[in-house]
């Protein structure tokens, strides 16, 4: 007995040890991936398990860069595994299912906008229940010149050409930066929860405007929506690329411009969030990130050691607002066509959600968490529905318990609860993983204390009654 | 003979309150003053007031010559006038470096486009501020503690971390705002020589608000007296030891029992 | 704590690699799907498309079945919202068993999400945008069964001024791309038509209207119009009948439901509405329709899903045409199969498709509520009909 | 009137005279001041607006529009404005006490409005409606919609909230979106199960005395008052002046406000923190519903979807009014609902604006308030003590 355990104890040390060394978790890494790769491509919609295979599958993958960074693993290494992935593996799937691309481009640009509302909410602080303004802002601004509706813009001729594109990514981020700065102007010196609702006010305010400006010059075409809106040219090599690695793979691919328009946003959507998280981090690590830190942490003492308040909080809005600028305008390219329902309150809401549930104040943590709320909406819950649907159809029978799907009443149906099995994810996540899933070290930090954290709270979040809390629990700040 | 900080008239109410009423200071520079009071009588709504936290209802405040009425907190620690809290406030979460180099935020170059393309004069930036962030935890007494998180320290540390930061702007005078307030005799006596040194090695000018008489009389060459918000006496600490109307405000009202009313506006 | 969730995720994958794949369907199926608000307050109507679709494939995909093939219902929730539209497509058109989509009940979702089908060669068939963009962009695979906001709101208009004592209009909308839609056009025609048009206001309001009657109440108009749907505009003719307001009230067919007569009561009687689809009186058809949808669902069905069943037929249609041709099954052939459509005989009218995908003859109708109770909404009188070309045939017959 | 910070003096039984200027003549004195007030200045403005724009539009005279309808604005005005005060008061007392923004508290008024429904529409379903008279109706309604709200905001509380204490402000939140999220769905989906109908109808039109409108004559004119709009009043005047003797005039309110002053000290205190909270949103969650049935009954027709737009509202109003604050919440939900109506009366006759612009101005003034007023109307200077 003793000598078993004791083998048992050395096999699951040597275990231990082994997940420690470069080149056995390296092999793992590659395992995995290719593991994963394997059974998306043997997979068939045509299967009746298709939903389910690919809801569990398809997500290991999408999650693997999160893995493969934390793993213990040399850093040329973990480079090269995700450069393999972004460019090889995820444009291999998208090319035999472009779902996958549409999925990981609608990723991206949620990812894009977590990160620039982790720098206004996780950073600096503040609370924006309106970020999803700025997004609309850059997605008008590439939707007005280039949209087919009889705006002013399509009337005079003042339309551009898709391969403006590149020029007005820059000047969405200039737009919605402007925009930022000038909402931010007059309401940054409101705190925490009058800032909130300002912020969702202005959020609407903009959507409303929006909806309105088609009289009396028709700007955006109002309720309408602005149609037509312009795609950047697929560049020539592009689509000879995916020719050639069609022929080569011997893959069937149904619609190659199609096919290839949605690669190149894939791309331009990486790059931009490749961009975006530089940008990010090297704030993050800077005198700017320390003060805008500082700033969440406390305000007053920020100020009195000389971080100028509302100079660091408006750059922090003008950054944000300037990824979402960017992103808009790739959204409104993509989707080529923007009306004021894509920017509603809900999506601001979703958006906090992505930062919250990732890990607030972390870039890794915003972005896994806008890649699981998205996938979660998209991937998984629609997957549960089609599921059900593919078992009805053939009037699948659970064995053990003898119940028939189609029995399931159509009042229940998954789909319309998507929303339902969203909020209770949300509940659960927040009390069992308040910190978000990926916490940032300082977070984590201040949730062990969690006591004196509601104290510290109280007295920075109200102005009334200043000191008795703080002497009340700890006995070494007399008073004299 | 020119003050560094002059401060005339001074007046600032809350409501009915007049937590501040007429309090005219001289700050000699390279010296240490201390105010003194009992509770309530307006000490730190003073400090608040040079710091630009409250702007003051009337009178002047002069620091080197310039007027400090209507500047915002960071655009007095810019123009060299640095505080501590009286209620620590450090960034908790933050690292004790990291305390130290925000603290140095209103001397640093901070341009967005060398923050994002990562100049050379940037990155030369990083490596001055980190290494002065170190030296000073290492003059205040707490080398090598940079990488803890503020809030795990012990408190002692944490009022030196709090004076590590006031000094990283580089300021011509520091505040300290009860900065012994819950020490140990041993403690005090240590920060009593570090308060010392910010004047001996630094060149700061130090202005203190004390509630313990032996730091008080151990360490200040001029002593102003407030109480009910206005000034009853200046002097070097033998003229304060014997004016009584120093004694009645402390001693005497004590001695007779009566409590002191707490008056909502001035908080510590 | 990574390397155990690591290990975890590891072994996770190769189970699931481990678990044979079962359940292979056999090849000759064909699914139809449906996109539709099935979530959040529209999902009333895109519950109703939903169903309908789904009552259509059981009862006309006989003759399909009978050639060996088994046709199944693929239905998709797009939470009246652009992304998640458009997301769907995405998956649809990567199922190659998908030979065709039945919806959107918005416009702002169908624009987009058109976008996709088209670009992957899959037939869309709208039971209930009425927007102009949706079929003027000229799309190949876009086809709607619907009329169109131009020629409803011109006919209410026109009919508006032939009302006795009518010379004021007072106009509302919902602000949504269809309410809006619509009563833009009702307000110019009856511009036209001479009314005077005392206001065109919007509101997103759902519940509580007093502040949008106030000023009604001044204006004192002879009629009110409101671009919208019945659970707006059902509650608002309502609360403005008890604030005092005795003029006439007219809408487009987002009126045509039954729950109308229940949410509007006493106050909604009289009340016109245009529709693009006569009443089931004229279609018995529509009647079988309406006792089957009831008898399956539970519930009547909601504005729109008669025209779901139709859609559908048509595509059914198309396909079983192409089967009978010989023809190989794939989806231009479904494509064309359904813009080649030809006075398909369905319960709500007989449609042809133009160039564009609007049926070259849309029946426009005009009635007129006559009671509050939700079981007779089914008599409500039909006070004029006309076929109205869609553009393209009345630009051709203006030119030959 | 409401003031829950006022001094924790003692409640010792006052005589029958001041008891009655506290708990009654004060609260409807302070009531009948923020509406005269609030409506005067507005009507002011109104003026002064159609002395600046005599004929906005070819044809209208904007005096004798302005005129006509002043005072079908005011009641409107002040109908909405008391149900976003109730529902203000939700958010306003949580935050006193938690320093939390309860964004479930909107899908709460909504429970109340769809329990509202679902007691009447029972006892309609069981002939009682026409038997029953309409002050017995009413209360029965409201009472029911009160005990449910109340109690599910007590359930959220200790299910979502309370586990998560203690952690920073944003979680909580967020659980409160989730709350939110899945309470619409989980009333929709009983809704459709038990109805299949989740567009709910009050079965107010077999009612006699609803049917019926109060005509007033104004001048020429004639005002058409409903008999839910004087429901609305009343309900909300009856359940405010209870509020405010169950917060100044009891133990158990006393208890709350200490909690709301001071947590911890409350605590060490011997005061059970816990039961202070569940209270506080029992109370909370009963003014929602409360609101929610009130409502209802004004309007017709409520849906599971129907909280969100007054729940923003309110929470506007109570941020208006300054959150914490009880009286701001009446202030400001007055306020709103005035401010609101006058737009949306107005807005009308300047064709390039339009009452779509209503949020975008009411929203305006908001921000404007707070800019000049950082903390709200009536909400405590924001000068930090250092």
């Amino acid at each position: 007995m003793a000598v078993k355990s004791s083998v048992q104890q050395n096999s699951r040390a040597m275990f231990r040890a082994a997940l420690k060394r470069p080149a056995v978790v390296g092999s793992l890494l590659v395992a995995y991936i290719l593991v994963a790769v394997l059974i998306l491509n043997s997979l068939d919609r045509s299967n009746l398990w298709f939903p389910f295979y690919s809801t569990l599958t398809f997500p290991v993958l999408v999650l693997s860069p999160f893995i493969i960074l934390a793993a213990p693993v040399r850093g040329w290494f973990k480079g090269v595994l995700v450069a393999a992935l972004l460019f090889l593996v995820i444009p291999y799937l998208g090319m035999r299912d472009s779902s996958y691309l549409e999925l990981v481009i609608q990723i991206c640009i949620f990812a894009g906008l977590a990160l620039g509302l982790n720098i206004v909410v996780g950073f600096a602080g503040l609370l924006d229940l309106g970020y999803i303004a700025f997004f609309a802002v850059g997605a008008y601004t590439w939707a007005m010149f280039t949209s087919g509706a009889s705006t002013v813009f399509n009337i005079n001729g003042w339309l551009v050409s898709g391969s403006a594109f590149y020029l007005f990514i820059f000047l969405g981020i200039f737009v919605a930066a402007i925009v930022g700065i000038l909402l931010g102007l007059p309401v940054l010196r409101l705190r925490g929860d009058y800032l909130a609702i300002v912020t969702l006010g202005f959020g609407e305010m903009i959507r409303v405007i929006a909806n309105n400006l088609d009289q009396p010059i028709n700007f955006t075409n109002g309720s309408q929506g602005l149609f037509g809106v312009g795609r950047p040219p697929v560049p020539f090599f592009l689509r000879d690329g995916v020719l050639a690695v069609e022929s080569a793979l011997g893959l069937s691919i149904a619609n190659v411009d199609p096919l290839s328009q949605q690669l190149l946003f894939y791309f331009i959507a990486i790059a931009i969030i490749g961009v975006i998280i530089v940008v990010a981090r090297r704030l993050d690590n800077s005198p700017i990130g320390r003060a805008w830190t500082a700033i969440r942490e406390d305000e007053v003492a920020a100020i009195a050691m000389g971080v100028p308040l509302v100079r660091m909080k408006l750059l922090a809005f003008a950054t944000g607002a300037s990824f979402a600028g960017a992103i808009g305008v790739i959204y409104a390219a993509k989707q080529t066509f923007v009306s004021p329902e894509s920017f509603s309150l809900i999506q601001s809401i979703s958006i906090l959600a992505m930062v919250i549930v990732g890990g607030m104040g972390g870039i890794r943590g915003a972005l896994l968490g806008a890649v699981i709320v998205t996938m979660l909406n998209l991937l998984v819950l629609k997957n549960l529905s089609l599921q059900i649907n593919a078992l009805r159809n053939i009037d699948f029978v659970i064995p053990i318990i003898n119940y028939h799907i189609r029995d399931w009443p159509t009042q229940l149906e998954p789909a319309k609860y998507e929303r339902l099995i969203f909020g209770l994810l949300l509940i659960v996540m927040m009390i069992f993983r308040p910190a978000g899933l990926l916490p940032e070290p300082r977070r984590r930090m201040e949730l062990q204390e969690k006591d004196e954290e509601i104290v510290d709270e109280e007295i920075s979040s109200e102005a009334g009654d200043e000191q008795p809390v703080v002497s009340a629990v700890r006995p070494d700040a007399e008073q004299a | 003979m020119s003050s560094l900080l002059d401060v005339r008239n001074l007046t600032k109410k809350f409501g009915g309150l007049t937590a501040v009423n007429n309090v005219t200071i001289g700050i000699e520079p390279q010296s240490i003053s201390a105010i003194i009071g009992p509770n309530g009588a307006g000490k730190t709504t003073l400090f608040n007031l040079l710091t630009g936290i409250y702007k003051p209802d009337t009178g002047t405040m002069m620091f080197d010559g310039h007027s400090l009425v209507g500047l915002r907190p960071d655009q007095v620690n810019a123009a060299g006038m640095s505080r501590t809290f009286q209620s620590i406030r450090l960034f908790h979460g933050m690292t004790v470096l990291e305390n130290v180099m925000v603290g140095m935020h209103s001397r640093l170059n901070i341009s967005l486009f060398n923050t994002l393309t990562r100049t050379a004069g940037f990155n030369r930036q990083e490596v001055h501020v980190k290494q002065k962030a170190s030296d000073l935890l290492r003059f205040v007494g707490l080398a090598g503690k940079g990488d803890e998180v503020s809030r795990n320290l012990p408190y002692g540390d944490q009022r030196r971390v709090e004076i590590a930061r006031a000094l990283a702007s580089d300021p011509k005078l520091i505040l300290l705002d009860e900065p012994t307030a819950g020490m140990n005799p041993q403690e005090t006596v240590d920060a009593m020589a570090l308060f010392r040194r910010v004047r001996d090695e630094l060149g700061v000018t130090v202005v203190l608000i004390e509630h313990d008489m032996r730091v008080v009389m151990g360490i200040s060459e001029y002593i102003s007296v407030l109480d009910y918000g206005q000034k009853i006496a200046e002097g070097t600490p033998d003229e304060i030891r014997s004016n009584p109307r120093v004694i009645e405000a402390y001693l005497g009202r004590r001695a007779a029992g009566v409590v002191e009313p707490e008056t909502s506006a001035e908080v510590n | 704590m990574q390397f155990k969730r690591l290990a975890f995720l590891f072994v996770v994958a190769v189970l699931a690699l481990s678990v044979p794949l079962v359940g292979a369907q056999d090849a000759k199926v064909i699914k139809i799907a449906s996109q539709s608000p099935l979530s959040g307050p529209q999902s009333v109507l895109g519950t109703s498309i939903r169903n309908a679709v789904e009552l259509a494939i059981e009862q006309l995909s006989g003759p399909l079945v009978e050639m060996g093939y088994s046709v199944e219902f693929v239905p998709f929730d797009d939470q009246a919202t652009p992304d998640v539209g458009v997301a769907n497509a995405n998956l649809l058109v990567n199922d190659a068993a998908i030979m065709a989509v039945i919806g959107h009940l918005n416009s702002g979702v169908a624009i987009p999400s058109s976008e996709v089908y088209n670009d992957n060669g899959l037939a869309m068939v709208s039971p209930a945008n009425t927007n102009v963009a949706i079929t003027d962009r000229g799309l190949p695979v876009v086809n709607r069964i619907c009329g169109r906001d131009d020629t409803q709101g011109a006919a209410g208009a026109a009919f508006a001024a032939t009302l006795e004592g009518v010379e004021t209009v007072y106009v509302l909308h919902d602000t949504t791309a269809y309410g809006q839609g619509v009563a833009d056009f009702f307000q110019k025609a009856a511009a036209e038509q001479g009314l005077t048009v005392l206001g065109f206001e919007g509101t997103t309001e759902t519940a509580n209207f007093e502040g949008v009657i106030q000023p009604i109440l001044a204006l004192d108009p002879d009629l009110i119009y409101f671009g919208g749907i019945y659970s707006q505009t059902g509650i608002f003719i309502n609360q403005a009948r008890a604030a005092g307001y005795e003029g006439l009230y007219m809408g487009p067919d987002g009126f045509d439901a039954s729950e109308f007569a229940e949410l509007a009561g006493e106050a909604g009687v009289n009340t016109y509405y245009t529709s693009v689809a006569a009443p089931p009186t004229f279609y018995p058809a529509a009647a079988q329709f309406i006792e089957d949808y009831t008898a399956k669902f539970g519930e009547p069905p909601q504005p729109f899903a008669a025209q779901s069943y139709d859609s559908t037929g048509i595509v059914l249609a198309a396909i079983q045409r192409i089967l009978e041709s010989g023809e190989a099954l794939t989806r231009e052939a479904v494509v064309a199969a359904v813009r080649a459509t030809e006075n398909y005989e369905g319960i709500t009218g007989t449609y042809t498709f133009d160039d564009n995908g609007d049926p070259e003859l849309a029946t426009y109708v005009i009635l007129q509520i006559v009671s509050s109770d939700p079981a007779e909404w089914n008599e409500n009188v039909v006070l004029d009909q006309f076929l109205a070309p869609s553009p393209l045939v009345a630009a051709a017959e203006a030119e030959g | 009137m409401l003031d829950a910070r006022r001094s924790l003096g003692s409640v010792s039984s006052p005589s029958i005279l001041e008891w009655g200027y506290r708990f009654i003549l004060f609260p409807i004195g302070q009531m009948l001041v923020f509406i005269v007030g609030a409506a005067l200045f507005l009507t002011l403005l109104a003026f002064l607006l159609a002395l600046a724009f005599p004929e906005p539009r070819p044809n209208i005279v904007l005096m004798d529009q302005v005129n006509r309808q002043l005072p079908g604005m005011i009641i409107s005005g002040i109908t909405i404005g008391f149900v976003y005060a109730m529902i203000a008061l939700g958010y306003t007392l949580v935050y006193g006490v938690l320093k939390f923004i309860n964004f479930a508290h909107s899908e709460i008024f909504m429970v109340g409005s769809v329990v509202g429904f679902e007691v009447m529409q029972r006892l309609s379903e069981a002939g009682h409606l026409p038997s029953w008279s309409p002050v017995l109706l009413v209360v029965v309604v409201v009472l029911a919609a009160m005990l449910a709200s109340g109690l599910l905001a007590v359930l959220i509380e200790r299910v979502a909230y309370r586990p998560l204490r203690g952690a920073p402000r944003l979680v909580p939140l967020i659980s409160a979106i989730g709350i939110s999220f899945f309470m619409v769905d989980l009333v929709r989906a009983v809704e459709a199960i038990t109805r299949n109908d989740f567009n709910l109808t009050y079965p107010l039109n077999s009612l006699e005395w609803v049917r019926n409108p109060v005509k007033l004559a104004i001048g020429e004119n004639t005002v058409n008052i409903r008999p839910t709009q004087f429901i609305v009043v009343l309900g909300a005047v009856v359940t405010l002046i209870a509020l405010n003797y169950f917060v100044n005039g009891t133990k158990l309110g006393r208890g709350i406000r200490a909690v709301s002053q001071d947590m911890t000290t409350a605590g060490l205190m011997g005061i059970n923190v816990n039961r202070m909270i569940s209270l506080t949103f029992f109370v909370g969650g009963a003014f929602g519903g409360a609101a929610g049935a009130l409502f209802g009954m004004n309007v017709g027709t409520v849906t599971p979807f129907v909280g969100f737009i007054p729940g923003i509202k309110a929470f506007t109003a109570a941020v208006l009014g300054g959150i914490g604050n009880v009286t701001g919440a009446l202030l400001g939900g007055l306020t709103l609902g005035l401010v609101e109506s006058f737009l949306n009366g107005l807005l009308v006759y300047f064709p390039a604006l339009g009452q779509r612009y209503t949020d975008v101005f009411a929203f305006s003034v908001l921000i404007l308030i707070l800019i000049f007023r950082p903390s709200g109307l009536l909400g405590e200077r924001v000068d930090e003590k250092v």
